[in-house]
């Protein structure tokens, strides 16, 4: 490493007059991880710097392969990924305004991209290995894709009629059209990966057993999700009640998965959604569009604590959805069969659970109760293990326990997904199907193939303009009230046009840019300290280093015969450019700075 | 509604604190205000130093600062902390809202506004930077801020800043915008203080032409008014702007300037030039004058008209070059070796200048003399509104007197007579030619080192400086407050003078006999004057910018009286206050002895 | 005078009436102590329910305030102004505020209040409306509404009904649509709102009923030659006013608390002794919500003497005190004799 | 396009810091325009004075008036901020007491050519053992921009509004012909190649003089912008024989195309040697001098 290299040819590689330099060195990869923070933060590393720029230039198929590159459902999570990323964004950070809106543009490519789009895959040689996989959601999709990439032949065993887990049976219509998802699923799928629907894995009549996967397949990949509900804990005589008999009260996942099937759902005139996550918010928003008059999410905590983005909270208020805080539920009321209402305890807030979850810690005799019509449990979810022929080691909160090298306990067996982590997000399963396809892939092929670089390329000149900072978040259009509730399916969020999609990819700073101060050739006449808009470039005298290798503070002196240098401090630079025009000896540099894979 | 109303702009050099300062009297004074300013900044030209633009403005027009400000600007908060309490209850404090580094405690302006005060925190960078692309008119910003706030009128801020920008079109441009970005937030901004401008008054004469112009400037006004020749002169801070000043305009009258290698040349050419007939001065500060002093006796002796314009800064040697002082009344009055008697007056305000700037060329003519204009670094900067006659008051050609002789007798330059004034001949006239020379000489100008003739060309460099006090036309002192006798005279000289008279006005409104005089000549000294206003006063107060007490000095060697003499050497303008508190103290004094 | 080194500092946000009592008393307490407020405001406190006196004719700033210049200077008071607060660090006992200047403290105080509510139906019409929670939103309110205008009142929390008084008063006329929020802070059970309806009509008060219209569908600029608010309901009807007045009720501001470390609900949650759940740490008002032994939940305590008490209380717990918060108001909704309406609410100094 | 390997922060700082040379700056930060190409004079001393491991006490910076004069502040040596135009004859002063110390001299284009031209022929002809920087910025820049004795034909000042009517004087003929016995010229927007002209400025024995061509980026915007010097100056033909007095002069004649290097340099004896020529001729006895300079003999080797 380290040597100047000829373009790769990769895709999104630069043009051949550019040069380019390749590095493995920790500080170099250190930098990209605190400095691109949304592609820190993606669970799929997303390259998100790159795919805006693409956008401000107008190229959305181009934006939209890169984001293929990461993950093959751009337009999917475009609109329901849970953004990670944007809570990470430099804009955000304290002084900077608000974040981009990344998830929006990401739709944005997808979106506005040309009809006859044509879709670009590096694919390697046939390997003659099979691999089988259990279950198409995200995870599942996005290992298939990658392994059938990598030459390996992909059979997927998917329990439903359609492909998309989650994503088709979990997601109303109103925030993820099936088109989109249509399409997606194809393009990720059609590279000779086989589907098989309606093929159920156990030991059951009409299922497939497990040791017949194992036998038939080099490997098989248990991408199955957390499909099962999990049961409300209440007290008293409710505690060993089944509550699915009692008419009025619904699971919110299986309320969602029946929706979809076709099912016909109707609720109450008041109904209580118990939950935190998406699923309840989901539900809430199913249920006020189904008529209900009033609709009330109940949660343990407060709404600072939960994990679903403030949009989401938003449109489901303007939706006429309320949120109570503070609560758990200890029992219900019924007459004779018919759900009456809810007894909650009235809870104070407590420590901070593992998750990064805020704990709710019940006070003792502060029960009390609300009336309501139909209860929609969406506490949660977990996976089902009684399909597997094997006994497989789980871990305590009853997932399935994997190494570092993405296998389970047995042999040749490996999972991915929620199936692994819990319930947790699309993005997270995307992201992690392509890890353990990787992994996988190493373990079919008894080596590493490809492994992660820096890939430095110098860039002209700055790419914005002071006067992009100043432009506001702009605004995702959504539907108005009325359509909303016509039928269940409109979508809400309208996407935003190519003008507000230009509008917002300016506000990108463009982290990915490195400036970087030619110490030798500083004359330290500090006319970049002048017209920095921020404390950004500072008079140092050193330098910390972190346990991984990678930078971390710098330490600043102001006394002159300590000034070792004059350097950009990139965890405050905005990437404006002004310092790289105001230099007059050009002793700053400008380099775009990218993780990548290389063949190993 | 009559209008007094203090506003201070606080900067780091570089801020364009001085620039925002100069924009905001001229639009200020466009509207018909009267504006007194003086601005104070440091000797670097970027780096850190603190900048104060600060200016009154007033129907009537005033003298002096107030104590307090009604309006603070900060534009480096650093800096104009410490001036947040010369801010008045009620007036208000326009500050940079947000930073762009990490603040301690205490670092941020609105830490240290009193509770009376009104605090307009104000995104000034980020207004900037948005309206242009960058931060560099920030300054702009804070006048759009408040031209807003104050309700004034945009356009005569328009035009101020296009007459700062002319010639820079892109800069011009880029003031409009952030001049209307800063109007535009205070629009947004809930008007609370009660800083309010009453309508301007016009005093203006017709004929007259009114002007919001500095001390230097108003010195070049004069000299041109004066029908100035020729100049030399080399750049010293605070003198330098006459010369450029001077560089535009005396072009335009087909006049003659030169940027001298030093002021050593400088002067010698002033002598050359003067000698030759022209109308010639120079200008410089303390180090300059000291440069000077040899060829100045030259002048002297050789009894040529020339004028030089001293601005004095904080000394000795380079000393405090941006700072004020008065402490270059020893150097001008008597510096320089031999006895070599000339004419300095100094003027004591803005309009002052313009007429001791064009005298200064009639006496120098008529007493064929050195005449040194002597003023400060406050005046020179100091802005103040003044009225212009129709008609220069200024004799053009004074007293020459050539071919004053009878036909076939030998023409004499130095020629003893009864006003000890000699014919004077300059080059180019026929049959008068003469030697002007250093060396002592006799009435034709060969060098002559008799007694006799030593002491007597002596006399006569003397004594005809003496008609100077009775120069037309001329204030060469004047006496202000109570008539007849007063418990406290306050006397005083150039710049200070200003402070003296607003406190002998408030210690008369506190029942205090007062009175207050100025004196303009300093040499030769107009003693009779000065002599009958220290008999009417129980007690005499000087006031001046010197440790040593120049002009007290000065005064105790032509009256013999004792005197109090008040001295400050801090740099900045003397505070009315302090003034006032020795003016109570000797009024005090005296009541306590005639309890004894 | 104790150093600045070993004299504590009280550091109080908000200059409301909680937050301004809590100063006060803690000087009382604490001679020697520093004790700093921090505020949004550009003004010295005022009282907020003295609002309405703008309708008046009363629009000078300076006939507002509830002290002079010279009552903070006497006090030692270090009163900040135009002083956001972006974050408040538990740990370090340390205030970072907006313009990047950070304040230790030993105590602290959040007395921040509350906020007008607009249900989130309503946001995107907030353009469109004028609050009426500051001097500065009231002078504004002021200004556009002319002699004898017509104030459309949304919601109707006791707050709005103040000044629906006043309004009256001053012959304007007032249409309120009323909703869940009217009459906030009291809870107003269904068989009693008839009654206070009625009596709001027998202040003068045209009542329409939200919910009979089926809800606010838009609120609009007026055509050209109408009123200059136009709001449409649901079911096609529409009303013209010259303002449009928001009144839900307040929700507490807390967004600077949020990730420091103090636990919030929808309020900052206190024990009785008015602490957080941090040491140190105390909020009163508004803002703050309180253990209720008797009622076994967190809840709100509203109206100027509560306001005041608990910044009292706050203070002298702050100072070393341990009591417990006793309610200083009752919260009961009276219809008088004559048929008006009267509220514990709206009686303050 | 320059090199587009990361530079790694801590690897430089490193080198710095072992450089030693960050001991030659004073405390104090600069206080001059930010941008200014003084900034690269500072540098570029301090650098030399490293290399050329002359101890900080040997050392002493004399200047007269104006904004490069400020330079004895930010230099970690003895300093002597003197009287406009006065450097020179201050600096004879400083060398003739002790020939041990190392002194340099500096300052601004007015100060040296126009108040204090008088001195420069007479330092140069007495071959006093210094070195001479001067930082030519063609302004008056501590006055806020007047025109100076190198300002262009045609510059417009606040003191020439209409034009600059005289000619700049041609500093590297005039200190040929004055007999200076080292004469150079860079410019500080190349601070490499500055850097190695003033170690061979001070490492040269005798009156050493560097022309050093600076943009004023506050009060010229016009004419000696680094954008215009950058596209004037040029290299000094690499045939140029620095022993040639007149081939140097024919050199320093091109003033529209201002060459970089050595133009001249003799050895001879220095005001120094001359004196104690004197001295020896009188029969008297030298004092105990000092060794003279050993680092500099060493440096140049």
């Amino acid at each position: 490493m380290g040597e100047i290299k000829p373009p790769s040819g990769e895709p999104g590689a630069p043009a051949a007059a550019q040069r380019e330099y390749l590095s493995d060195d920790p500080r170099d990869i250190g930098w990209v991880r605190q400095n691109v923070p949304c592609q820190t933060a993606c669970p799929a590393g997303t390259n998100v710097p790159v795919y805006i720029r693409e956008i401000i230039e107008r190229q959305y198929g181009r934006s939209y392969e890169t984001n293929r590159e990461a993950n093959v459902l751009p337009g999917v999570l475009g609109r329901i990924c849970s953004r990670p990323c944007e809570s990470q964004c430099r804009h955000g950070w304290a002084g900077n305004g608000e974040p981009v809106a990344i998830c929006h543009l990401k739709r944005v490519a997808s979106d506005l991209k040309d009809a006859g789009h044509r879709i670009t895959e590096r694919l390697y040689s046939p390997t003659g290995k099979r691999v089988a996989i259990v279950g198409a959601g995200p995870a599942g999709v996005s290992a298939a894709h990658d392994l059938s990439l990598l030459g390996h032949d992909v059979v997927i065993f998917e329990r439903e009629e359609r492909p998309g887990g989650m994503l088709r049976y979990g997601i109303p219509e109103f925030r993820l059209p099936r088109g989109t998802l249509d399409i997606e699923m194809h393009n990720a799928l059609r590279l000779g990966v086989q589907m098989r629907t309606g093929a159920e894995i156990g030991n059951g009549a009409g299922q497939i057993p497990m040791s017949r996967l194992e036998a038939e397949f080099d490997a098989v990949l248990l991408a199955t999700g957390c499909m099962a509900a999990s049961p409300l804990p209440l007290q008293g005589e409710w505690e060993k009640r089944d509550l699915r008999g009692l008419e009025g009260v619904e699971y919110g996942l299986d309320f969602l998965v029946q929706m979809h099937r076709g099912v016909k759902k109707t609720v109450g005139r008041r109904v209580a959604v118990v939950g935190a996550g998406f699923t309840a918010l989901d539900c809430a928003r199913v249920a006020a569009r189904l008529g209900a008059q009033e609709v009330t999410i109940h949660i343990r905590t407060a709404e600072e604590y939960i994990p679903v983005t403030q949009e989401e909270i938003f449109e489901a208020k303007r939706e006429g959805v309320r949120i109570k805080g503070l609560r758990t539920p200890v029992g219900l009321t019924a007459e004779g069969n018919r759900l009456t209402g809810i007894e909650f305890v009235q809870n104070r807030l407590g420590g901070w659970r593992n998750s990064g979850r805020r704990q709710a810690i019940p006070i003792e005799g502060s029960e009390f109760h609300e009336p309501c019509d139909t209860i929609i449990i969406a506490i949660g979810q977990q996976t089902v293990n009684d399909f597997l022929g094997t006994k497989l080691e789980l871990d305590r909160w009853g997932n399935v326990r994997v190494g570092v090298d993405g296998m389970t306990s047995h042999k040749g067996l490996f999972a991915a997904g929620d199936y692994v982590n819990g319930a947790s997000t699309v993005v997270q399963a995307v992201g992690h199907g392509r890890l353990v396809a990787k992994r996988i892939d190493a373990w079919l092929m008894g080596r590493e193939r490809r492994k992660q670089v820096v890939r430095i390329v110098p860039v002209e000149k700055p790419l914005r303009e002071r006067a992009f900072d100043f432009i506001p978040r702009q605004h995702m259009p959504t539907a108005q009230l009325a359509e909303r509730m016509k039928d269940g399916k409109h979508e809400v969020e309208l996407g935003l046009d190519e003008k507000l999609a230009f509008e917002e990819a300016k506000r990108c700073y463009l982290c990915n840019l490195r400036y970087e101060i030619d110490v030798d050739r500083c004359i330290f006449c500090r006319a970049c300290i002048e017209v920095a808009p921020r404390n950004c470039i500072k008079l140092v005298r050193g330098v910390e280093i972190n346990e991984d290798g990678a930078y971390g503070k710098l330490l600043e002196t102001k006394e002159w015969n300590q000034v070792g240098a004059i350097w950009i401090d990139n965890n405050e630079c905005i990437r404006c450019g002004q310092c790289y025009t105001a230099c007059p000896v050009q002793c700053i540099s400008i380099s775009r700075c990218e993780l990548t894979e290389v063949e190993i | 509604m009559a209008t007094d109303i203090q506003i201070s702009i606080v900067g780091s050099a570089g801020d364009g604190t001085i620039a925002a300062g100069e924009i905001l009297r001229g639009a200020l004074a466009g509207m018909g205000y009267k504006v007194i300013s003086f601005d104070v900044y440091p000797p670097e030209i970027r780096g850190f130093g603190k900048c104060i633009a600060r200016m009154r403005i007033t129907t009537e027009q005033a003298y002096s600062l107030k104590h307090k400000s009604d309006v603070l600007v900060s534009l480096d908060d650093s800096h104009a902390i410490p001036h947040a309490d010369e801010v008045r209850e009620c007036g208000a404090v326009i500050y940079e809202r947000g930073s762009i580094v990490q603040l301690p405690e205490g670092g941020h302006m609105s830490a240290h506004i009193g509770p009376g005060q009104l605090p307009y925190p104000v995104p000034i960078r980020e207004l900037s930077e948005k309206s242009t692309g960058a931060n560099r008119s920030r300054n702009i910003v804070v006048l759009g801020f408040l031209a807003g706030l104050l309700k004034l009128p945009a356009e005569a801020f328009q035009k101020a800043i296009a007459k700062k920008f002319k010639r820079k079109a892109a800069a011009a441009e880029a003031g409009e915008a952030a001049f209307r970005a800063g109007q535009d937030f205070a629009a947004q901004t809930f008007k609370l203080d009660d800083v309010l401008f009453g309508p301007p008054v016009s005093t203006v004469v017709a004929g007259a032409t009114v002007e919001m112009i500095s001390g230097n400037a108003a010195i070049v006004r004069g000299a041109l008014d004066a029908g100035i020749d020729t100049f030399f002169g080399y750049p010293i801070t605070p003198a330098t702007s006459i010369m450029e000043r001077l560089a535009t305009e005396m072009p335009k009258r087909g006049g003659r300037l030169l940027q001298t290698e030093d002021e050593i040349a400088a002067i010698s050419a002033v002598v050359g030039a003067g000698f030759a007939g022209a109308r010639a001065a120079t200008s410089t500060s303390g180090p300059g004058l000291s440069l000077m002093a040899e060829m100045l006796g030259m002048g002297v002796i050789g009894e040529v008209p020339s004028v030089v314009f001293v601005s004095q800064r904080g000394g000795p040697s380079t000393g405090m070059p941006t700072k004020t002082e008065q402490s270059d009344l020893h150097m001008a009055v008597y510096g320089g070796h031999g006895d070599a008697p000339r004419i300095v007056i100094a003027p004591t305000n803005v309009d002052g200048c313009y007429r001791c700037g064009g005298k200064a060329f009639e006496m120098a003519e008529a007493y064929q003399t050195p005449v040194i204009v002597l003023i400060d670094l406050y005046l020179s900067n100091r802005y103040e509104t003044v009225v212009f006659p129709s008609r220069p008051p200024f004799e053009a050609d004074t007293n020459r007197k050539p071919g004053k002789l009878a036909a076939g007798a030998q023409y004499k330059r130095f020629a003893l007579t009864a006003d000890h004034i000699s014919p004077r001949a300059i080059p180019g006239e026929k049959g008068n030619m003469h030697v002007v020379t250093g060396l002592e000489h006799n009435e034709l100008g060969r060098p002559n080192d008799s007694a006799e003739m030593h002491e007597a060309m002596s006399r006569k460099r003397h004594e005809k400086l003496k008609a100077a006090l009775r120069h037309p036309d001329f204030t060469h002192f004047k006496r202000f407050g109570d008539e007849g006798p007063v418990d406290v005279g306050v006397i005083s000289w150039g710049s200070t003078f200003g402070e003296c008279l607003e406190a002998m006005i408030k210690a008369r409104g506190e029942g205090i006999r007062c009175a207050a005089m100025k004196v303009v000549m300093l040499s030769p000294f107009p003693t009779h004057g000065v002599t009958a206003f220290m008999t009417d006063c129980k007690q005499v107060l000087v006031p001046e910018l010197n440790y040593q007490g120049q002009f007290a000095n000065l005064l105790q060697a032509n009256v013999a009286r004792p005197v109090t003499r008040l001295n400050r050497v801090s740099g900045e303008p003397m505070k009315v206050e302090d003034i006032l508190d020795e003016i109570r103290r000797l009024a005090g004094r005296k009541a306590a002895q005639k309890a004894a | 005078m104790a150093t600045a080194k070993n004299v504590r500092h009280h550091v109080v946000i908000g200059s409301g009436v909680a937050g301004s009592q809590a100063a006060e008393t803690l000087r009382e307490c604490e001679p020697d102590a520093r004790v700093t407020i921090l505020t949004l405001s550009s003004l010295l406190f005022y009282n907020r329910y003295d609002l309405p006196k703008v309708f008046r004719g009363h629009r000078d700033w300076r006939e507002f305030l509830a002290y002079p210049a010279e009552y903070y200077r006497e006090r030692r008071i270090g009163m900040r102004r135009c002083s956001r607060v972006a974050g408040v660090d538990a740990k370090r006992r340390a205030i970072l505020l907006d313009h990047k200047e950070e304040i230790r403290f030993d105590t602290l105080l959040v007395a921040s209040g509350g906020r007008g509510y607009v249900p989130e139906e309503l946001s995107e019409f907030r353009p469109l409306m004028h609050p009426f929670s500051s001097y500065t939103e009231a002078m504004v309110a002021a200004n556009e509404v002319p002699d004898r205008g017509h104030v459309i009142m949304l919601g109707g929390d006791m707050i709005g009904l103040d000044l629906a008084r006043t309004l009256l008063d001053t012959r304007h006329r007032v249409t309120l649509v009323a909703g869940p929020q009217t009459f906030w802070p009291h809870e107003v059970g269904a068989d009693e709102r008839p009654g206070l309806v009625a009596a709001l009509e027998k202040m003068g008060i045209e009542v329409v009923e939200g919910a009979d219209a089926g809800g606010i569908a838009s609120i609009e600029k007026g055509a050209r030659g109408l009123s200059s608010r136009r709001v449409l309901f649901k079911d096609g009807t529409e009303l013209y006013g010259d303002v449009v007045m928001p009144f839900f009720g307040l929700v507490p501001s807390v967004e600077f608390m949020l990730g420091s470390g103090v636990d919030i609900e929808r309020g900052l949650l206190v024990n009785p002794a008015l602490r957080t759940t941090n040491e140190g740490i105390y909020a009163a008002g508004d803002v703050c919500q309180i253990w209720s032994d008797a009622e076994r939940r967190y809840r709100f305590y509203y109206g100027w003497k509560n306001v005041r008490a608990m910044g009292d209380l706050a203070a002298r717990n702050i100072a070393g005190g341990a009591d417990p918060w006793v309610p200083a108001q009752d919260e009961t909704l009276h219809v008088t004799a004559d048929g008006n309406i009267q509220s514990p609410f709206w009686e303050y100094e | 396009m320059g090199e587009i390997k990361p530079i790694y922060l801590e690897e430089k700082l490193k080198e710095i810091e072992e450089s030693g040379r960050l001991d030659y700056r004073s405390k104090t930060l600069p206080t001059w325009c930010p941008g200014c190409g003084y900034f690269s004079i500072v540098e570029a001393v301090a650098a030399s004075l490293c290399e050329l491991g002359i101890p900080n006490e040997n050392a002493v910076m004399v200047s007269g008036i104006g904004c490069s004069s400020r330079f004895p502040f930010f230099v970690n040596t003895y300093g002597m901020h003197t009287l406009h135009g006065r450097a020179l004859p201050v600096a004879t002063g400083v060398k003739t007491a002790n020939d041990a110390l190392t002194v340099v001299a500096v300052g601004g284009d007015g100060d040296g050519f126009a108040i204090g031209g008088g001195h420069v022929p007479h330092a140069a002809r007495r071959n006093v053992d210094m070195t001479y920087l001067l930082f030519d910025n063609g302004i008056y820049g501590l006055t806020k921009g007047q025109t100076s004795p190198l300002s262009a034909v045609g510059f417009r000042t606040p003191t020439s509004p209409y034009d600059n009517p005289d000619r700049p004087l041609n500093a590297l003929l005039m200190l040929l012909s004055h007999g200076a016995s080292w004469v150079g010229q860079a410019y500080a927007g190349r601070p490499d190649h500055l850097h190695r002209m003033i170690t061979q400025a001070m490492a040269h024995r005798g009156f050493s003089y560097l022309h050093i061509l600076s943009p004023c980026v506050t009060f010229d915007k016009t004419h000696r912008t680094y954008q215009n010097l950058g596209m004037q100056v040029r290299d000094l033909p690499a045939d140029h024989d620095p022993t040639d007095r007149l081939a140097a002069m024919r050199e320093a004649m091109n003033d529209a195309t201002p060459a970089l290097g050595l133009y001249y340099r003799e050895e001879r004896p220095t005001l120094g040697d001359a004196l104690d020529g004197l001295v020896e001729k009188a029969g008297g006895e030298l004092p105990g001098k000092p060794a003279a300079k050993p680092a500099r003999k060493a440096a140049k080797r």
